[in-house]
């Protein structure tokens, strides 16, 4: 099969999936089976660019003209195809995590939610491989709106406020700022594509770029950064395989993985670092990881607490990129694919744990170690790995991070990953602690309950192995990374 | 109804064949002196209004139903855009009456003849109308 | 001088106009206003056909000795727009019958408080 | 020889209809016939669209005479452009009719209506091909007077008064126009379009010309509802019968519209009365106001096709507000946008009229549930919503795209920043829509409903993947777009 093909059906999959979902909707058994088949595919058709791309090439793929001057196009680099990797196979052991976690819960209209979810997958894909930025955009619209029905799945009025506030906030962010950056844009640049060290360069004063930064970093709103981040914990109410799948790995990463790829492919990082606009991001980005984390300390809600935990790990990202040093934009792309194997583990557990035990607040875990070994040791690798603790990945990734920092000497930055990560223990380790040291304050007539459903504790163990294999092989995503500068 | 003063039945029944008349005449010598399909349309009209006036509309009615307007304002524009359509058939443009006719002056003659008389039919009919409907209105409001 | 006697045409014209103007916003009789539009509108049919006069012009019909005609062409135009006119002026008074029928009344105060209920049923029958 | 008289034949097919249509008078015959001239008339256009886009600017002579003395009908590649939308929108529109209107209108008055529609169909297709300003007028009366009659014909009573108001206001702003044309009479001697913008630059300084500018300018603003002029609107688009709202608001404002352009950009296009005299702040302050105003007011209707009627006005604005740049890529986005817009209102309000036939009324309570009770039309209606909203991938992108381009290319950066904030306003009321429909259940004592019949569903889908369509393959209306902002830009009519 040749490259352009392949993106062609890495785009379509899911689609068709989505389609043959929604017409096997009457027989759960076929339509999991098709999720599950869909996404396996998927993944298979994203890996097999892999070394394609590893031997520099960069096939790419013109579907046609949008806009006169303006082409609909999909380019695979290093950056998207890490993007790509994760997302579909995070997809394919989500698509399993769902089938229990959905069943088990009796959830309603389990077919609008398979469907939305595979047209979010293709939303995703379109994001990881667009060629310019108008295409990008395209697609980061799109995944705004095919998650919204999965946000607001429960139909309460909380579910509706939630979904107020996340379509609210994505889209204002992105209508109001980033469109405007990209058309103008346009206008400086003549031109849209990706390009290896940027198109503006010379093409503006200081001010106008300085300008379009901000426009584009809070503009990109599934980035999280504070003040626009509050649709995240909103998104919360939705059913956990999404906020497990999306909000913390497709959606909140296409944000991030927005923000390098601007950075690296529309201003060209050398071009960046010489002009010294980006400074304030750098302080954005440090106080959304530690105010973040201050809230995060405070939330009894594990959900919440989970995304609060997100906000401020997306944030690494956004000051990984922020540092503009060649080892930290390494880390920055590792950062997005470490964190959505920890974070995705860490809400399969919190997912896991609502099945078994209808839990939802920090509070109520003490002692439920004992009860669910699977599920809270999963959530100790997780923890561990949002603290950057060896051996799980999340150490790598911190690791090239700070050595970016050091290498440019910013120590503000650094500071703020090591205090950081003080916290992260704050409001991790207690948990951990409290699930399998303290004793359980059984309530008369509370149930008795176990383990998860089967599938789901398959799931999060399959996701808290990666997250430790990872530390051990990195290479898969560290010689991608490379080749970004 | 005024049928009770015989006078006024006894004169508007002399006048309205020549009113009529004086319509038609408006109507057909509209190509050489003043005149023409609006002014004659109006002309033809009054003559059933007054008819109306003085016996009654249920009369008036009886002369000019409601199809037969209603005929005479579609058959009037039908008449003016069918010579255009004509004109055209002919080769010419639309309206272009030159094509009527072998002799282009002929064919502009018998041109604005036939759309004056399409313009005449429909004012003509629309004049009428719009005269026994708003009696109908207001015969109706009187029942209830 | 020259403005006021030179221009005496225009002055009736736009006397005209501002009267009709008038009586449609001011007037809240539904009759009342389509007396106004048609005042509005015969100021603009004086407007033109003043227009077309040439000083010592006749009628613009063919004669013999006769140099100077008025231009007919604004007369011609006139007459399309007195069709017009008088189309609307049909279709406005028959809305007022109907109005008339719907409402009971034709000032329109009264018709826009009987809207206002309206709406209020319209509420409660929903909820 | 059809080839060559295309530009008359589609005018006088519906207008000679229109008596047919009188005498037949039998609803279904009178619907096929429509349905037969409205889908030829949408042929015709687009012929003619392509002769244009080939061979350049079509002159037709009516009776053969020549033009200063006879009426000319012109066609160039804005006109053409317009004339698909209109004739498109009218054969969509009368495709989706025979249910809704033999639910919304009196079986005795059905055949009027048909009548009526061809009637507006031939002022409204006339506007656009006429080269001659009096004629002109003679067909914005034909339309308006007809429109004002379809109106009344709502079953609502305040669709009378709306229709009278209607009918106040139009008359009014068509006399303001033919003040304005007597004044450009009475110093140039002409009427035809072509002469007037050759004749006008010379004498442009005279107070008359600009007197009479004035008095075009308003009359037009009354009839394409610019903001402040725009009260008629609501209530007409409210009380209406479904049908006729739906195609009323796809191109009566859009016409009005047209003409403004021929008025600013043909007759005085050698003169830059925009820039010259400050009437572009007037427009454009005008516009940015309309887009906001319109936009709160259509947050607080309960009735969706209020609602949607005053979004109407707001995207107004947004046209006027492209044509105000006078800047090839903003008069552009006004244009594409008038063709965007006309078809996301067309879905939008078609699908109200689905849900007006099913469900017996479009207030905000009705629409509880709606998404899962009429799923096919309520998706098309949410389609429509995110192309006002102007999401990527649906038209509504599209013109935004290029109007906020042509404010960035002038410097006017706080103006790109009130663009996307209103269209921040038009998410607030589209997601109204969308939570009723889809987060809240219907009522326990609501009847079951069925979905719309096939052949209304069928047009309303045809827009709505037009919609989309256009969103996504933008090139062809955005280069004819392009083409027309470039031609009248250098001199219209030439």
């Amino acid at each position: 099969m040749s490259m352009e093909t392949t993106i062609q059906a890495a785009l379509v999959t899911p689609l068709i999936g989505a389609v043959l979902i929604a017409f096997s909707g009457r027989w759960p058994n076929l339509r999991e089976t098709i999720t599950l088949v869909t996404a396996a595919i998927l993944f298979m058709l994203v890996a097999s660019l892999y070394p394609e791309v590893m031997a520099g090439g960069r096939p790419s793929l013109v579907i046609g003209e949008m806009l006169p001057g303006l082409r609909i196009v999909f380019t695979v680099e290093p950056l998207g195809l890490i993007f790509a990797c994760i997302a579909s196979f995070l997809w394919i052991i989500n698509s399993l995590y769902s089938i229990g976690y959905m069943r088990a819960n009796n959830e309603k209209n389990q077919t609008r939610f398979y469907v939305c979810f595979a047209i979010a997958l293709a939303s995703a894909m379109g994001i990881a491989f667009a060629g310019n930025m108008m295409t990008l955009f395209i697609f980061y619209e799109a995944l705004t709106l095919c998650t919204y029905p999965l946000v607001t799945h429960a139909g309460t009025d909380k579910a509706k406020k939630g979904g107020r506030i996340y379509l609210g906030i994505l889209l204002t962010t992105s209508i109001g700022l980033l469109f405007l950056a990209i058309v103008w844009t346009w206008l400086i640049a003549g031109t849209l594509d990706f390009t290896p060290g940027g198109i503006l360069e010379g093409k503006a004063s200081n001010l106008v770029i300085g300008i379009l930064l901000a426009l584009y970093m809070f503009g990109i709103g599934k980035a999280a950064l504070m003040p626009f981040h509050r649709w995240l914990p909103a998104a919360m109410v939705a059913p956990t395989p999404v906020s497990a799948l999306l909000h913390a790995v497709a959606v909140v990463k296409a944000g991030v993985f927005t923000v390098v790829k601007v950075v690296v492919y529309i201003f060209g990082f050398d071009f960046l670092s010489g002009l010294g606009s980006a400074d304030w991001l750098l302080y954005i980005s440090g106080f959304t990881i530690l105010a973040a984390s201050i809230v995060a300390l405070r939330q009894d809600n594990l959900k919440r607490r989970l995304a609060y935990s997100t906000i401020s790990q997306l944030s690494y990202v956004v000051l990984a990129t922020a540092i503009l040093a060649p080892l930290s934009i390494v880390g920055a792309a590792l950062h997005i694919a470490v964190h959505a194997f920890g974070k995705i583990t860490l809400f399969f557990a919190a997912g896991s744990i609502y099945t078994a035990a209808h839990k939802t607040e920090v509070s109520q875990l003490d002692g439920i170690g004992r009860r669910m070994p699977w599920t809270m040791g999963a959530f100790a690798i997780g923890a561990l790995s949002m603290i950057g603790v060896p051996p799980t990945a999340g150490f790598i990734s911190k690791w090239y991070i700070l050595n970016g920092a050091f290498d440019s000497g910013q120590m503000l930055a650094v500071a703020v990953i090591v205090i950081s990560a003080l916290l992260n223990a704050g409001y991790f380790l207690p948990i951990v602690y409290a699930a399998f040291f303290k004793k359980e304050n059984e309530k008369p007539g509370q149930d008795n309950h176990g383990e998860a459903p089967l599938s789901i504790v398959i799931a999060l163990t399959v996701t808290a192995a990666m997250t430790i294999l990872l530390f051990f092989f990195p290479g898969v995503f560290i010689d991608l990374a490379r080749q970004l500068v | 109804m005024l049928t009770q003063t015989s006078i006024l039945r006894v004169v508007s029944k002399l006048l309205i064949p020549p009113i009529m008349l004086f319509a038609l005449y408006v109507q057909f010598h509209g190509d050489f002196g003043p005149g023409g399909g609006f002014q004659a349309g109006v002309i033809f009209a009054s003559a059933f209004i007054l008819y109306a006036l003085i016996f009654g509309v249920d009369n008036a009615r009886k002369a000019t139903p409601a199809w037969l307007t209603r005929l005479m304002l579609a058959s009037g524009l039908l008449l003016y855009a069918g010579v255009g359509v004509v004109a055209m058939l002919l080769g010419g443009d639309y309206l272009d009456y030159s094509m009527l006719s072998s002799d282009p002056h002929a064919g502009q003659h018998l041109g604005i003849t036939l759309i004056e008389f399409g313009v005449g039919t429909t004012v003509a009919g629309a004049m009428i109308t719009i005269f026994l409907i708003f009696d109908g209105r207001l015969r109706a409001e009187k029942e209830d | 001088m020259q403005t006021f006697s030179g221009l005496f045409n225009y002055w009736v014209v736009i006397i005209l106009m501002m009267m009709g103007f008038y009586m449609v916003i001011s007037q809240h009789n539904l009759i009342k206003k389509i007396v106004g539009l048609n005042v509005f509108q015969v100021s603009v049919f004086v407007f033109y056909i003043s227009m077309g006069k040439v000083k010592g012009g006749t009628a613009p019909i063919l004669a013999e000795g006769i140099e100077i005609y008025s231009n007919p062409l604004p007369h011609v135009l006139i007459l399309t727009a007195i069709v017009v006119g008088v189309a609307t002026s049909a279709l406005a008074l028959a809305l007022t019958v109907r109005i008339k029928d719907a409402f009971g009344t034709i000032e329109e105060d009264e018709i826009e408080a009987l809207e206002i209920e309206d709406q209020a049923k319209n509420q409660e029958s929903l909820s | 020889m059809i080839a060559t008289q295309l530009p008359i034949l589609q005018v006088i097919l519906p207008l000679i209809m229109a008596p047919i249509a009188l005498i037949v008078r039998s609803p279904r015959t009178v619907w096929m016939l429509t349905l037969l001239v409205t889908w030829i008339t949408f042929c015709i256009s687009l012929t003619l669209l392509m002769q244009v886009l080939e061979g350049g600017t079509i002159v037709y002579r009516i009776g053969g005479w020549a033009a200063p003395w006879g009426i000319e009908y012109v066609l160039d590649k804005v006109g053409a452009f317009v004339l698909v939308i209109v004739s498109a929108i009218g054969s969509i529109v009368m495709t989706y009719a025979r249910r809704s209107v033999e639910a919304e209108i009196q079986e005795d008055r059905i055949y009027l209506f048909y009548t009526m529609f061809l009637l507006c169909l031939t002022g409204l297709l006339g506007i656009v091909i006429t080269g001659d300003v009096f004629n002109l007028f003679v067909f914005l009366e034909i339309s308006s007077l007809s429109s004002y009659v379809m109106i009344s014909l709502g079953k609502d009573r305040r669709a009378l008064t709306a229709a009278y108001r209607y009918l106040i206001m139009g008359t009014l702003g068509a006399t303001f126009y033919i003040i304005g044309v007597g004044m450009m009479y009475m110093m140039t001697g002409t009427l035809n379009m072509a002469d007037l913008a050759v004749l006008i630059p010379s004498i442009a300084d005279s107070r008359t010309i600009q007197t009479a500018m004035a008095f075009l300018t308003v009359g037009v603003c009354l009839k394409l509802a610019l903001f402040p002029l725009h009260l008629w609107l609501p209530n007409a688009y409210t009380y209406a019968p479904s049908v006729v709202t739906a195609f009323l608001a796809a191109t009566a404002t859009k016409v009005a519209v047209y003409v403004l352009i021929r008025i600013v950009f043909t007759l005085f296009g050698d003169v830059n009365i925009l820039e010259g005299l400050g009437v572009q702040n007037i427009l454009m302050a005008l516009a940015i106001v309309a887009m906001f105003a319109a936009s709160i007011m259509a947050i607080y209707q309960d009735n969706m096709k209020r609602l949607f009627a005053y979004s109407s006005v707001a995207q107004i604005g947004y046209i006027i507000l492209g044509l105000s740049f006078a800047s090839q890529v903003g008069v552009a986005a006004g244009i594409v946008h008038l063709f965007n817009h006309a078809i996301i209102k067309c879905a939008i309000f078609m699908g109200l009229g689905c849900i007006a036939l099913r469900v017996g009324g479009v207030s905000i309570k009705n629409m509880y549930g709606l998404g899962y009770r009429m799923p096919w039309t309520m998706a098309a209606i949410v389609i429509g919503g995110l192309g006002l909203i102007g999401i990527p991938m649906t038209v509504g992108f599209v013109s935004k795209w290029y109007l906020v381009r042509a404010a960035f290319e002038q410097d006017m950066w706080i103006i790109a920043a009130l663009i996307v904030l209103s269209s921040l306003l038009a998410i607030v009321y589209v997601w109204r829509l969308v939570e009723a429909a889809y987060l809240k259940s219907a009522p326990q004592d609501a009847a079951p409903i069925s979905e719309a019949p096939l052949s209304m569903l069928l047009s309303l889908w045809i827009l709505a993947l037009a919609s989309i369509y256009f969103g996504v393959d933008a090139t062809t209306t955005m280069n004819i777009a392009l083409d027309s902002a470039d031609t009248l830009l250098n001199g219209g009519l030439q």
